[in-house]
């Protein structure tokens, strides 16, 4: 079978899988608009301030959404024995990642980033200014799911919830969330706000080289 | 004594005794806990050890890996 | 022919086995036994390479076996089954995996889950999961079979099933390995390694 | 090239030999430091600016030093035992990782201690500190990435994977972190450095740096030799190791 | 006496067994068989209580089931076994949950686990993990022992003294209640029960 | 063996576990200090506008903290077969459960209410107030796990991840989250900040006394 195949067989098991458990699906969002919803009613209703906090409480909650779905990636496969199946079939082990890491993203990544919206209506908050949280977000998510998968294929046989998750994720993600606060933030003022993103987008793609082959080496180490 | 007039003004250290005593004290602590903590890390793989032989010593005589009543 | 030679296994400080060598000749069953931990699953893992041995290798037709996936068929404690999907879905990705066409309802048939098909795998009984598990040998073009327990939980009329499809897999040129604590009919056993418990 | 090296990599040598420079560096550092610390607490002039508060620097300062310098050499080390698979390097890369976080430890609350009398609040959100504090959790995930695999021999080849990625990572934090923040702070400790430090404010400092990079070494051959001997334990020289300190306490 | 009357259990749709009733007198061993997915995990764990009937009940001496679970011993296909805790622990917890008082490391002996008792659970072959579940028979002073599939794993020489056991634990006037896919030898079976499997 | 006795063995076993994953124990802790650290590097290194938001933040990090160790709580037994000897073992579910929740408690709520203190260095937050929101949090945990173990019982079975979680407790939380915030207020104000705190006790004490049946009569629900 050729590699391109394998992989789209790949991606429908994943989709297939998330059909049948749908609202795990529905989870991250859930989490993503909870978060959302307690910091209003935490820090009280000031619009401003509100407004203005709104891309730093997006990105986080974001963030927080992601590491909640993470040690799910792999998790259930190890346990019943698929992932040992997968590596016996002969395929690369970075192709068979890969696929995971781009159905993950879909499934969880990219609802969570559009659903970001919310915050335009809940901080009101400037859509010129959501389009760029927007771009920053799809940046972040990617450079996200990438550490997430070496994270979460590195902790898989351990049982490990996200908290070791977040400590080996979260200081590696710190330029990510500067950098998108830099791009926030100028564009808050008019400025250009291209080249924070770009770094940002740089990042991602560096990660998305090098990531499916640290996680297939960390997979390969758990099995045996 | 030194840069102080006496051992009392050398222990108020003008007014920051809180502050240099407190992170003087905290160092100690931590570089003594990791001291004896990798001590005890030692003692501890080394017990392991001899664990490991006596339980193979004690196995050369009876070898049973079967259910008894 | 498959080789093993001077297989050798350390875990926690123990030796499981060491210089282990063995041949299998096409057509051959080699049945397993031993008591419990005596490194059964251990031996199977490493001969499929899913585990590091200390030492030693594996050869299937003069190849190491880390090259020749496509003709192992390793059915371990674990069932690779999914437990929220169907019996029909497991089938057909196991199926996709393995590059094989084959029609699931009839296979599923014949490891009698007719009827439970379509719903999770999770709602099954203990030896309707682990038929899940084997219906992987109805169709498998692998060479060698690689089977760890693969009794446990199948009743009797079963396991009389999956041992002429041994000896219908012996019969077409494979190889087949197997471990388990209920005793094979002689026939069909050819070879015979016993490991013992060492400490 | 790394010939001479060689014999070294043998475990039993390399126990041998840590274990002996430990012997040798830890008197040797611990005297330094007992010498470095009084003459900086007691003899030092007190600063003009800062009074005596300024005598937290004889620990923050080698603390925030070597707390960088450890993890470099980790990253190295861990490098090193990636690329060319020796796997006393990882057992050094572990024996490092709670080294340096006590360090980084160390040096985040003794200037949590010396912020509060100079800059009124225990913590600025400064690039400086805020890469500090991420250096910690770096530390704290190797451990506990170590920590969380049952077999040791896999753990300490994960935890070498995140080392180095960590090592990769950490000037793009520093920068990033000195980017989003160069509006606020950033004098704060230069500042200080103008009036070039005095000779005798100097000289304790300097005990105090080298000694406590040779404390960083004795230690880490020590835990390191403790972690050879984990890794070993199934060889015989390792049972004739213990058994003859067991007699040697008996006797 | 143990005595079962007209019970009926309905899961999705398919009724497993309806107006089922069986007695079982002291010091009798009831062996219940039946294909794969007939329904005897389901009936053993209705009999204990853990899973509701449809219609009928279960007296232990007169005593309705959910009144008397020190009388209780029921092994099931999970093993309660916490697999981060070692052999020790988990035999000590079991101990002080049903509040007895024994020699941990005597009785682990005895399962033949000398040696392992202190490296968590994980470790273990799949055999050896299943010996720390049924090490509970050695020690419980329950009168009725339901026991689901013991025999899964366990090594030949193991099931010949897990028979031994179920003798002298009906000479004490207990009751046993054990399915198993590996037959029982006939002389300890007082009572068969065979469930067929319908849909 | 008396009901006490009983109860202490089950908090023996609780803390014994604990102490074979040691690390499992921290990391609660950890992931609350992550999540403080991301806000002021989302928000920006504003010392005014970070001590305004600080109980705000402290809240939000601890229910997320308390969240992800939930699902935990009963899983591992339910998987195992534990919980199924518990219940036969003939004492009262209430007591099985109440035994849990208090060692879930301490092992994990009680240690992060206290790390809130970080929040006095990290957002040069003022350490009297910080003492009011130790009180706040400390009824808040209580009901938030007792909430905590209602869900995760129900859904014990079911698999879901902290999202469903979620789902069911921080609507019922929002009371709380409220009255939380009106004593923090308060007290910032230098005003009387008693008769919220009050309430807050009333509703962890309330949830106190109802938590565990209505638990124990959900993991009955869910053996069956
Ligand atoms: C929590 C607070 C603090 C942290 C995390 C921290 C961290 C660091 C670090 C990482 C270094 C090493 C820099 C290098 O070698 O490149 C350093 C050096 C230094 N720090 Fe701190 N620091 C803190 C507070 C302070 C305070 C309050 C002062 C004094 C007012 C101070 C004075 C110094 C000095 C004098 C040096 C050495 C000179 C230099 O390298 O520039 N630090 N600190
Ligand atoms: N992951 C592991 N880490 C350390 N030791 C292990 C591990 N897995 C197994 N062992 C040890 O290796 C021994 C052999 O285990 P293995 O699972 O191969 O036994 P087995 O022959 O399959 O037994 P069974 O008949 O019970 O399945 C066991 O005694 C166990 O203590
Ligand atoms: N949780 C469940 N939900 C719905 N149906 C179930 C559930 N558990 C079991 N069943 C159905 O009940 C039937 C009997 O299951 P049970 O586990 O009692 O079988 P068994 O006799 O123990 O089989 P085995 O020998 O395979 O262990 C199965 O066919 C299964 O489809
Ligand atoms: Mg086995
Ligand atoms: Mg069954």
């Amino acid at each position: 079978m050729s590699y391109s195949h394998f992989f789209y067989q790949m991606l429908k098991r994943d989709l297939q899988l998330a059909k049948t458990q749908k609202h795990e699906l529905g989870l991250p969002i859930l989490f993503f608009i909870l978060v959302l919803i307690l910091f209003p009613i935490a820090v009280g209703p000031e619009g401003n301030l509100l407004a203005r906090l709104a891309p730093s409480i997006g990105w986080v909650a974001v963030i927080l959404a992601i590491l909640i779905a993470l040690p799910r990636m792999f998790a259930e496969d190890y346990e019943n024995g698929w992932l040992e199946q997968l590596f016996l079939s002969g395929y690369p082990g970075s192709l068979i990642v890969s696929a995971r890491v781009i159905s993950f993203w879909l499934l969880y990544c990219v609802p969570l980033v559009l659903s970001s919206f919310l915050v335009v209506p809940f901080f009101s908050f400037d859509i010129q200014l959501w389009w760029v949280m927007l771009q920053t977000l799809l940046c972040g998510s990617i450079l996200m799911t990438c550490l997430g998968s070496v994270a979460s294929a590195l902790l898989v046989s351990s049982r490990k919830g996200s908290g070791v998750m977040a400590l080996l994720i979260v200081p590696l993600l710190i330029p990510a969330i500067i950098f998108a606060s830099a791009a926030q933030e100028a564009a808050s003022q008019s400025l250009p706000y291209t080249s924070p993103l770009l770094i940002l987008f740089a990042l991602a793609i560096f990660a998305l080289t090098i990531a499916p082959l640290a996680t297939a080496q960390a997979l390969k180490l758990n099995l045996g | 004594m030194g840069a102080f007039e006496s051992f009392c003004d050398f222990l108020q250290m003008n007014g920051y005794a809180f502050y240099v005593w407190l992170s003087y004290g905290l160092t100690l602590v931590c570089v003594i806990a990791l001291l004896i903590w990798s001590k005890q890390q030692r003692k501890q793989v080394e017990h392991e050890i001899k664990q490991q032989e006596l339980i193979k010593a004690a196995r050369k005589h009876q070898v049973q890996s079967e259910m008894s009543l | 022919m498959l080789s093993a030679n001077q297989l050798t296994c350390i875990r926690n400080q123990r030796i499981l086995f060491d210089d282990l060598s063995f041949k299998l000749e096409p057509s051959q069953l080699l049945y397993l036994t031993g008591p419990n931990g005596a490194g059964k699953t251990t031996l199977l893992r490493s001969l499929v390479g899913l585990q590091q041995l200390h030492q030693g290798e594996v050869q299937l037709s003069g190849v190491p076996i880390a090259d020749c996936s496509p003709d192992i068929l390793y059915i371990g404690h674990k069932a690779a089954v999914n437990e929220w999907l169907s019996a029909k879905q497991n089938l057909q990705h196991w199926l996709n995996l393995t590059d094989q066409v084959a029609d699931c309802e009839s296979l599923l048939m014949k490891v009698g889950l007719s009827g439970l098909m379509d719903i999770p795998v999770k709602f099954l009984s203990a030896g309707q999961k682990r038929r899940v598990a084997l219906v992987k040998m109805w169709v498998s073009n692998a060479k060698l079979w690689v089977l760890d327990e693969p009794f446990t939980s199948i009743d009797i009329k079963g396991v009389e099933v999956l041992n002429t499809l041994f000896e219908r897999h012996k019969a077409a040129g494979g190889y087949v390995i197997v471990t388990s604590h209920q005793t094979l009919p002689d026939q069909i056993v050819d070879q015979r390694l016993e490991l013992s418990y060492r400490f | 090239m790394f010939k001479w090296l060689h014999p070294y990599a043998k475990p039993e040598k390399a126990y041998l030999v840590s274990l002996g420079i430990f012997r040798i560096l830890m008197p040797i550092s611990l005297i330094g430091l007992i010498v470095g610390s009084i003459w900086g607490l007691v003899f030092a002039p007190a600063d003009y600016q800062q009074g005596d508060s300024f005598r937290i620097m004889y620990i923050h300062v080698p603390a925030a030093i070597w707390s960088m310098g450890i993890y470099m050499s980790m990253g190295i080390a861990g490098f090193c035992a990636l690329v060319w698979q020796i796997k006393l390097m990882e057992l050094s890369v572990i024996a490092m990782a709670p080294i340096g976080a006590v360090f980084t430890a160390v040096a985040l609350f003794t200037g949590a201690l010396w912020g509060k009398p100079m800059w009124g609040t225990w913590w600025v959100w400064d690039a400086r500190l805020t890469s500090e504090l991420i250096l910690l959790f770096l530390y704290l995930g190797v451990f506990a990435l170590f920590h969380s695999f049952d077999d040791k021999r896999y753990g300490a080849k994960a935890a070498c994977i995140l080392a180095v990625i960590g090592m990769v990572n950490v000037p793009i934090i520093h920068y990033s972190v000195e980017w989003w923040n160069t509006l606020h702070q950033g004098a704060s400790i230069t500042k200080f450095d103008k009036p070039s430090i005095a000779g005798e404010m100097l000289w304790p400092l300097l005990i105090n740096i080298f000694s406590v990079m040779l404390f960083f070494i004795a230690l880490t051959c020590y835990r390191f030799s403790t972690e050879v001997l984990r890794n070993e334990s199934h060889r015989k020289w390792v049972l004739d190791l213990v058994n003859q300190t067991k007699k040697d306490k008996q006797a």
